[in-house]
């Protein structure tokens, strides 16, 4: 702003539309965009030239990867556990009203919960961080305090992701686990005397397991969903605040670089789904 | 110690409205890379040859030489200009600073466009050299008599690069300044790899820096920090974790005056907010029908009812401008005040009938409606110069009427209610906003819009995220809110802005247009206006003239509709410092992302024994 | 000959209360048996006539929307005498596997399919047992010889066995224990002929080896002329015939086991057979009196009127018709 | 269909609870059509006012009545999820009951489509769509945009019942009996995947009006048209909550909260319908 | 993702049926490839190599056209008669479209279609009143095959091709549509592919009859000589595993 010559200004312009690559029409700029993107190279950042791309992401990656992933493991145990657990003893009251309170938080959607958790722990009862991912002024070397501030710092949007996110798991389970019992193999096990731990540990959970880890995969790749609306709403320093950052900045680069990465992310989710299946489901060849 | 190891007493947290910082690591201010600027870098760090304060500025006068030993001392004919510097300046790391450090800065940003002040300098430095240690000498390719400006820090100003660092990078475009070398009288300490906050440390020989003049700076340490969105922001001055907010929303500054003991703001009572030099307004896109029509543009600006505006944006905590000029405390003495009497006489021609469109109440008339509100009772001021001072003078009357028959004037008609234009399409009018980045200015748009609305026009705002880079600078609008204006603030001359509205720099419809004059007009008129002050030196009197000159131009042409101050509702809280500036003691500008936000360092207190 | 299992005035009822329609499926309905240690028991009849359900009944595989209404099943295991329908659900646990195996229909898919076999054998029988895990898998090694599977299949998914391999591995496990008494729900149908007729012989094999007693079920005459000892016939829920095999085939009393029986075309004569009209009556609405007279070419009018009662007209023959015992009773 | 919703309110709570609520919204959404103000006409009414007689659930910071902007608001976001719903309905039984059907080649191409949008990580898309079409993202172009992102799932739970029902008999008596692909498709094979679209419908509802209020309070939509996100929005963007005007705040959260309850207990219901065997637990022993 | 396999299911199969009516059983272990067969004489499934001629022309079929050809001359019967009619539609529905899509020349209306049908279920021992408007739970299955069997009389096709169409009825029924079978051909002067499993019923009804084994026919000839006499070693495998309630029957 200290410099107000238009001539100054229409100079500086060029001047760094030729650094940008930014020549040429809209098609060669996109073409561009691909054939670097296609050697691994996501680009210079517009709005941080010439940072590139790639390293922006990269600092803000480890925080998304972080707080999903153990999220959603977390969530995928939670729900499933109660789901099998409310599936197999559909007359427990203490089971039910567990259920109960998880599946009354699914329907909610997911900004209105974690406001809501945002405003009640952070203002009308303020007991928990409710911005970052930790402290201002935080030493950064490794310690037990900084680790614990950092836990501190993501109990909140942890816990609005697994509040919204352990109810479909167990409706899912509950489901599942009340159709498998009533399969012939679960059926036999019980007119086998099978003890009833074993048949819930091994005939049950373990059949249900086979859809529902397929669906951790795909959840675990759709981490990207969740993370733009967590990160906004608690000010993450994750790769969904980056995606908002760089829409508003117009910082086309990025936008389409996490893009990119969003959707290889998904792939990878699929293919580790391809790749562990037998794991779970032995009559899955991988050929 | 804690693991978050700065003493609390000792340091001083301020609000980075930048944000989080995309590209933590990058310093070099002399090239955009994505790094904050107001994250202290700017305001502690950085230092250049004069400061003007848009408020009074310590030392007696807004004016301020800092590296510089004086005022800029120009030739005959503006086209050279020698500065003198001041002696035992020290860099952070012991190497003194001198005339090489200016004339490096001004050669590498020449010799490498992409730098932030290469194209200014390229466009009219001829040659720069150092004469002695404390003289350069600069000649410039054509006269100007406003060539300082450029060394002059408002907001900030081509900051001055250390030549002992930079000269052994290989590119100074890619380079990252990491840990950069400081001229102010901060260094840094500590950053957040995430980009979120900032601390600084005060120099031991903080002595040795341009600040020294008015005093030892107080804080020991400050954190610029990104507190989140508005809301997050008050819990936190709540909670007395952050000194300064920058900006708030009026809703936001009146739950923190109403729950806070330990707040301060620019007005101890409403409306509290800082006055920015800047000026709010409609602004029409000029060059495209019908708004390139002045007849039209008034007929708008006569369906706007300005106490409903302001109640919807300020809610009443704006000062109202009528006139082209920010209504700052400055410009109020300056041009305000003396041209009241022009502005009631003042008449438009709708072509049926002459109206005086002027109601010089309205000030008044917002204040007793604010008294209304029991929150707000005793804090309204009753003495009518503090009104005009807080609330502004008057503003245009709604007059539909009038309004009616100036479109019809410009070959408008109405049927069924809804207004066609000439040609017979419905007269439709989208609004840019910038939505919820400056949501008073988007309360504002909406209001206004459905005012048009109601006269039948088809008016509808629309938000746009960046809206300078997407709608204005390409010119992709028929009408938004923003600014066009804005002024040293603490100084009559108007060359900061006005000069960039010559119609020489009016981009043609679809081009990119430079980011001054949004509207895109042009006039002969005005061109006469630019071309007189290019004449005469800054501190010339006549200015003040021309100045009044510009002011009933655009009163009568209309280009943009002025609204009102853009107020900031910077609060501060007293829990750990006092000292702040606020209209009592307005040394400088409360908002501290302005590089003239280091006075405050020297006037803080601590409020909390050591 | 001793009886191992009797089973007196046995009512099993389906009660469906479903989105406003409440319907009772009487699939038993008032059956009394006994089966003799060592016998191999066979019930017949066609579809949905109630064969599954009794068989249910027996091993105690109850669960909704399944009720015993009312009878009684007791077992003489091991010399005592167990009443199935007074038990606690632990002490059922106890009988099962050791005294009682039950192959439920279907039998091909009752193996945990993401499981190896070999702890099925684990999960069932293990716990019976007191003796190492080695020597339990000896023995099972030992067995499945027997049977003519390789142990080596144990380390196997089920699902990489062929069907008849997968429910010879279910006999194995269902006898593993040597189980007093084993119910077998068409253990063979889906099976290829031949496989069929190799699993029909391991199992007979087996029985007389252990001296179980054996009750089963299937709609194929041509599995109970080759294995039972004494046929039950099931008409609509009702027991309506029982003979010892050779007399039910030579002389069948009841219309409908008469219509059973004459109907099978048979390799080697190419003579006309009858087909019986009309349709299997509705569980849920039985109709009156007898269930069969609506089809019945020997219907009389007391048919439609009284329930004919089990009469035992001949040592080891009884029948529900009032063609062949008359009104009498 | 009359006596099935008979039955299920006789018999299923769930059922009974989300009609009742259901009920709630329709009521509210027929009111919106007697608002005494104009959907988006602002500071006619003394602001911030807090609930009383007057203004049922007090007034907005924009001067706005609290209850007529949750009728308009909620009758927007509720035909934006029924317009995204059946948008995607459409594809999704297009896509699966052909991909099923005709197998094959026709199935690989579509399933692999199918995949791709399944995979697609809709936030940052829907964020790209916004960054790309900037004022032309009309509701319109949300609606389309939505639908062709929502059909994925569903259209492969169609598929995989299609496909049972391509091998159940009486689909080739149908093929002998000389009838067209559509004809199958249409009559004898939609009746059979209707009850699915029926489910589905609630849970893509919930997922569409979810993303819009998410879309809306962060202001990527029009903020000029009412909806309960847009309602959030601007009790966010004059902090609401934090100057004690609650109510603007809670009322759209309330109503949010009731909406998704409703869909979310009638597509529970729906779905145990249509599963026998969770039909059959219900009774009990 | 998952690999194919090429499944041989049969391979070198070549029969042929005379001009006049008769009724053909194909009998065999399991997964045999008898389906299969069926499959590619109805047109269901292409074969891989050779070809299927009918009324001395290769079938080749590359449009609707061709297929309702092909269809007018060929018709099914199914497994199982409680599966053959969507439980939603009425099975009168099946005989009207049957009788529309098939007849020659223009398209019959309600009536012709109503005429049609009710010929065809008179063939069957039914009458279109007791079938009229009916859903399937409502017709016992002995009826309701009957109704399967008038609908693929209605396009009066040469052939019909019965896969297995007693194994899931009750003894009751059995021999009911078998005798049936029988019926048509003399009375209708059809050709019928019968495949069961069952080696009774198809010496029971059948003229000829082809065993097949992996893929291959191990034996053919005249039904009841085949069976009395079987000379390949697998069929005299196949007939001795047939359980026969072999006690002199009286009366
Ligand atoms: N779970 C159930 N709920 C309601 N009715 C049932 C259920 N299971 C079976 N039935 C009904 O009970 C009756 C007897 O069924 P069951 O399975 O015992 O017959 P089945 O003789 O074993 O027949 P199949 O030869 O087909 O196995 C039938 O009318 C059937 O419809
Ligand atoms: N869709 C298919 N995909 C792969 N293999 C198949 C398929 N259909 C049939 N086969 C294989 O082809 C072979 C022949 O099968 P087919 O169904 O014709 O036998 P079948 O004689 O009719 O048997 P069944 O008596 O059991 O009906 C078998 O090995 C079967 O596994
Ligand atoms: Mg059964
Ligand atoms: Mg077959």
């Amino acid at each position: 702003m200290g410099q107000s010559d238009p001539n100054a200004i229409e100079l500086m312009r060029q001047s760094l539309r030729e650094l940008y690559g930014m020549q040429g029409s809209i098609w060669q700029q996109y073409l561009h965009f691909w054939l670097r993107l296609a050697t691994g190279d996501l680009g210079p950042s517009l709005s941080a030239f010439p940072t590139p791309v790639s390293t922006i992401i990269l600092r803000s990656l480890p925080w998304t990867i972080g707080l999903m992933t153990v999220s959603t493991l977390i969530t995928f145990v939670l729900g499933n556990a109660i789901g099998a657990l409310a599936g197999y003893y559909r007359k427990d009251m203490v089971l039910k009203a567990v259920s109960l309170v998880f599946i009354a938080m699914l329907p909610i959607p997911y900004y209105i919960l974690a406001f809501v958790l945002l405003i009640v722990f952070g203002f009308i009862w303020p007991v928990l961080p409710i911005n970052g991912g930790y402290e201002m002024n935080a030493n950064l070397d490794l310690s037990f305090a900084l680790v614990t501030d950092i836990l501190k710092h993501s109990i909140l949007p942890a816990l609005s992701l697994i509040l919204v996110g352990a109810g479909s798991w167990l409706i899912g389970m509950r489901a599942l686990v009340s159709n498998i019992i009533t399969d012939d193999y679960v059926v036999f096990a019980e007119l086998g005397g099978v003890p009833k731990g074993k048949i819930l540990r091994s005939y049950i959970a373990r059949n249900a397991m086979v859809p529902q880890f397929t669906g951790l995969a795909m959840s675990l790749g759709a981490i990207f969903n969740g993370t733009v609306i967590t990160e906004i709403v608690f000010g993450y320093p994750g790769i969904g605040n980056l995606l908002i950052e760089a829409v508003h900045a117009g910082d086309y680069s990025l936008v389409l670089g996490l893009s990119a990465l969003s959707i290889v992310g998904v792939a990878a989710a699929v293919f580790i789904i391809d790749v562990l299946s037998p794991l779970i489901d032995p009559r899955i060849k991988v050929e | 110690e804690d693991y978050t190891s700065l003493p609390r007493k000792e340091t001083l947290i301020v609000e980075n409205p930048e944000g989080t910082i995309k590209n933590p690591g990058w310093f070099n201010i002399w090239v955009n890379g994505g790094g904050g600027v107001s994250t202290g870098l700017q305001q502690l760090t950085m230092d250049t040859l004069w400061y003007i304060d848009p408020e009074q500025g310590l030392g007696g006068a807004a004016w301020d030489n800092s590296l510089a030993a004086d005022k800029p001392q120009y030739n005959a004919d503006f086209t050279e200009m020698t500065v003198k510097l001041r002696k035992g300046l020290y860099w952070s790391d012991g190497v003194e600073f001198t005339a090489d450090d200016v004339v490096y800065t001004v050669k590498t940003q020449m010799d490498h466009p992409g730098m932030v002040w290469s194209a200014a300098f390229s466009v009219q430095v001829a040659s720069v050299e150092a004469t002695d240690p404390q003289t350069v000498v600069f000649k410039l390719k054509k006269p100007n008599s406003r060539f300082h400006a450029i060394f002059t820090v408002r907001w900030n100003g081509a900051w001055i690069m250390p030549k002992h660092v930079f000269e052994k990078v290989e590119d100074p475009l890619r380079y990252d300044f990491a840990n950069p070398v400081s001229l102010g009288a901060y260094k840094l300490k500590a950053y957040d790899p995430q980009g979120k906050w900032y601390t600084w440390e005060k120099r031991d020989d903080w002595q040795r820096t341009s600040l020294a003049r008015f005093g030892e700076p107080a804080p020991k340490y400050v954190t610029y920090t990104d507190p989140g969105p508005p809301d997050k922001r008050t819990i936190a001055q709540l909670e007395h974790n952050l000194d300064i907010i920058h900006d708030n929303t009026p809703e936001g500054m009146f739950t923190l005056k109403e729950k806070s003991k330990t707040i301060d703001t620019w007005f101890p009572g409403f409306p509290f907010a800082h006055p920015d030099p800047t000026l709010p307004a409609v602004i029409f896109n000029t060059q495209e029908a019908p708004f390139d029509n002045a007849d039209v543009r008034w007929a708008l600006a006569l369906l706007i009812d300005i106490k409903a505006v302001d109640m919807a944006s300020y809610r009443g905590a704006a000062t109202l401008s009528a006139l082209g000029v920010p209504p700052t405390a400055a410009t109020m003495k300056d041009y305000q005040a003396p041209m009241q009497d022009w502005l009631k006489d003042f008449e438009i021609d709708t072509g049926k009938s002459k109206i005086k469109p002027y109601d010089p109440t309205v000030g008044q008339q917002i204040a007793d409606i604010l008294r209304k509100q029991p929150k707000f009772k005793d804090q309204i001021p009753t003495d009518p110069e503090a009104i005009s001072g807080a609330f502004g003078y008057g503003w245009w009357k709604p007059n539909p009427k009038a309004a009616g028959e100036l479109l019809e004037k410009a070959g408008f008609k109405k049927s069924g209610g809804k207004w066609l234009t000439p040609d017979g399409q419905p007269f439709k009018i989208r609004m840019t906003v910038e939505g919820d980045t400056r949501s008073v200015f988007t309360r504002a748009g909406t209001l206004i819009a459905q005012q048009w609305a109601a006269f039948g026009i088809d008016a509808k705002a629309v938000p746009a995220a960046k809206l300078w880079q997407t709608a204005l600078q390409p010119g992709d609008f028929q009408v938004a809110i923003a600014w066009s204006v804005e002024t040293w603030g603490g100084d009559p001359d108007l060359s900061f802005f006005l000069d960039s509205w010559h119609s020489q720099f009016v981009a043609k419809k679809g081009d990119v247009q430079p980011p001054r004059n949004w509207q895109r007009w042009s006039n002969p008129e005005l061109d006469k206006i630019i071309e007189s002050i290019r004449g005469i030196s800054a501190d010339d009197p006549k200015g003040m003239e021309l100045g009044k000159d510009y002011l009933k131009l655009v009163a009568k042409e209309m280009p943009t509709i002025p609204l009102m101050s853009y107020n900031v509702f910077t609060s501060m809280d007293t829990t750990y410092w006092t000292g702040y500036p606020t209209i009592k003691d307005p040394y400088t500008d409360p908002v501290p992302n302005w590089a003239n936000s280091r006075l405050m360092m020297v006037k803080l207190k601590p409020a909390q024994p050591k | 000959m001793e009886n191992l299992v009797e089973i007196q005035n046995l009512k099993a009822y389906y009660r469906a209360f479903l989105f406003g329609v409440d319907r009772e499926v009487r699939a038993v309905d008032d059956i009394s048996l006994t089966i003799g240690r060592g016998e191999v028991y066979g019930v017949a009849g066609e579809s949905s006539s109630g064969k599954t359900t009794l068989i249910k009944t027996i091993a105690g595989a109850i669960r909704p929307p399944l009720r015993v209404v009312s009878g009684n099943v007791k077992f003489h295991f091991g010399g005592g005498t167990q009443d199935l329908y007074a038990m606690t659900p632990e002490e059922r646990v106890a009988l099962r596997w050791k005294h009682l195996s039950y192959i439920m229909q279907g039998s091909m898919n009752v193996l945990n399919p993401v499981r190896r076999i070999r702890h099925s054998f684990t999960d069932f029988a293990f716990r019976h047992m007191t003796v190492s895990r080695q020597i339990f898998f000896e023995k099972v090694a030992a067995h499945l010889q027997r049977l003519k599977l390789d142990p080596q299949l144990l380390d196997a998914y089920p699902h990489e066995l062929s069907g008849g391999m997968r429910q010879r591995m279910t006999i194995a496990l269902a006898t593993i224990l040597t189980p007093e008494f084993i119910i077998a729900d068409e253990p063979t149908t889906a099976l290829d002929v031949i496989v069929q007729r190799d699993v029909l012989t391991m199992i007979r094999d087996i029985q007389r080896e252990m001296g179980s007693s054996f009750l089963f079920v299937t709609h194929d005459m041509g599995v109970h002329a080759t294995v039972s000892d004494r046929i039950g016939i099931v008409y609509a829920g009702r027991l309506v015939e029982e003979a010892p095999t050779p007399k039910l085939f030579s002389l069948p009393l009841h219309p409908y086991t008469q219509h059973l029986v004459g109907s099978l075309p048979k390799i080697g004569d190419p003579t006309t057979r009858p087909s019986l009209e009309g349709r299997p009556p509705n569980l849920a609405m039985p109709p009156e009196g007898c269930r069969f007279h609506p089809r019945c070419p020997k219907r009389m009018d007391i048919c439609s009127q009284k329930v004919p009662p089990m009469v035992t007209v001949a040592p080891e023959r009884r029948v529900a018709c009032f063609a062949v015992t008359g009104d009498q009773v | 269909m009359f006596t099935i919703i008979r039955d299920l309110s006789r018999h299923n709570m769930e059922f009974l609870c989300g009609l009742l609520l259901f009920a709630v919204i329709v009521g509210l959404v027929i009111l919106s059509y007697f608002s005494p103000y104009g959907a988006t006409d602002i500071y006619l009414l003394p602001p911030d006012m807090p609930p009383d007689g007057e203004y049922w659930l007090g007034t907005t910071s924009r001067g706005q009545d609290v209850f007529w902007q949750l009728t308009i608001g909620l009758r927007n976001t509720l035909y934006f999820g029924i317009g995204v719903a059946f948008l995607s309905r459409i594809i999704s039984l297009v896509v699966g009951l052909v991909a099923g059907y005709a197998g094959g080649a026709v199935d690989r191409v579509l399933m692999a489509i199918n995949d791709s949008v399944m995979v697609i990580p809709q936030f940052p898309l829907l964020i790209l769509f916004y960054f790309v079409l900037k004022d032309n993202m009309t509701w319109m172009a949300l609606i389309v945009i939505m639908a062709s992102l929502g059909w994925s799932y569903d259209a492969r739970l169609i598929r995989s019942v299609a496909l049972g029902l391509k091998t159940r008999p009486f689909t080739t008596q149908s093929v002998y009996s000389g009838m067209t692909m559509r004809k199958i498709l249409v009559e004898e094979h939609l009746p059979y995947v209707l009850p699915i679209v029926f489910a589905t419908t609630m849970n893509n509802m919930i997922w569409s009006i979810g993303m819009e209020i998410t879309l809306s309070v962060l202001g990527f939509t029009d903020i000029e048209t009412p909806t309960m996100g847009m309602m959030i929005y601007w009790a966010n963007a004059h902090s609401a909550l934090i100057s004690g005007i609650w109510w603007w705040v809670a009322a759209p959260v309330a109503v949010i909260v009731i909406l998704f309850l409703a869909l979310f207990l009638l597509s529970m219901s729906m779905n145990e319908y249509n599963d026998p065997r969770s039909r059959l637990n219900r009774m009990g022993s | 993702m998952l690999g194919r396999r090429l499944i041989t299911a049969v391979k070198d199969v070549s029969f042929e049926l005379g001009d006049e009516p008769e009724i053909l059983s194909i009998v065999g272990e399991s997964g045999s490839g008898k389906s299969t067969v069926a499959a590619m004489i109805l047109g269901q499934t292409q074969p891989t190599e050779g070809e299927l001629q009918f009324a001395g022309k290769t079938v080749a079929i590359h449009n609707r056209a061709e297929r309702t050809a092909f269809m007018k001359e060929v018709q099914p019967v199914l497994q199982n008669p409680f599966e053959a009619f969507n439980p939603l539609k009425r099975v009168d529905r099946y005989l009207f479209e049957t009788a529309r899509n098939f007849s020659a020349g223009k398209r019959p209306d309600r009536r012709e279609a109503e005429k049609m049908a009710d010929t065809a279920l008179h063939h069957v021992g039914l009458t279109l009143e007791e079938v009229k408007g009916r859903f399937p739970h409502e017709l016992s299955g002995g009826q309701l095959q009957r109704v399967a069997i008038a609908r693929a009389l209605i396009p009066e096709p040469r052939l019909l091709v019965a896969d297995e169409p007693v194994s899931m009825v009750d003894a009751s029924l059995r021999m009911a549509i078998v005798n049936l079978f029988g019926r048509l051909k003399s009375e209708l002067g059809l050709s019928i592919i019968y495949i069961t499993h069952d080696l009774a019923t198809a010496y029971y009804v059948s003229d000829n009859i082809i065993i097949m084994r992996k893929g291959e026919i191990v034996e053919r000839g005249r039904a009841r000589a085949v069976l009395d006499d079987p000379q390949h070693e697998y069929s005299r495998a196949l007939k001795d595993a047939v359980l026969a309630a072999d006690f002199s029957t009286v009366g």
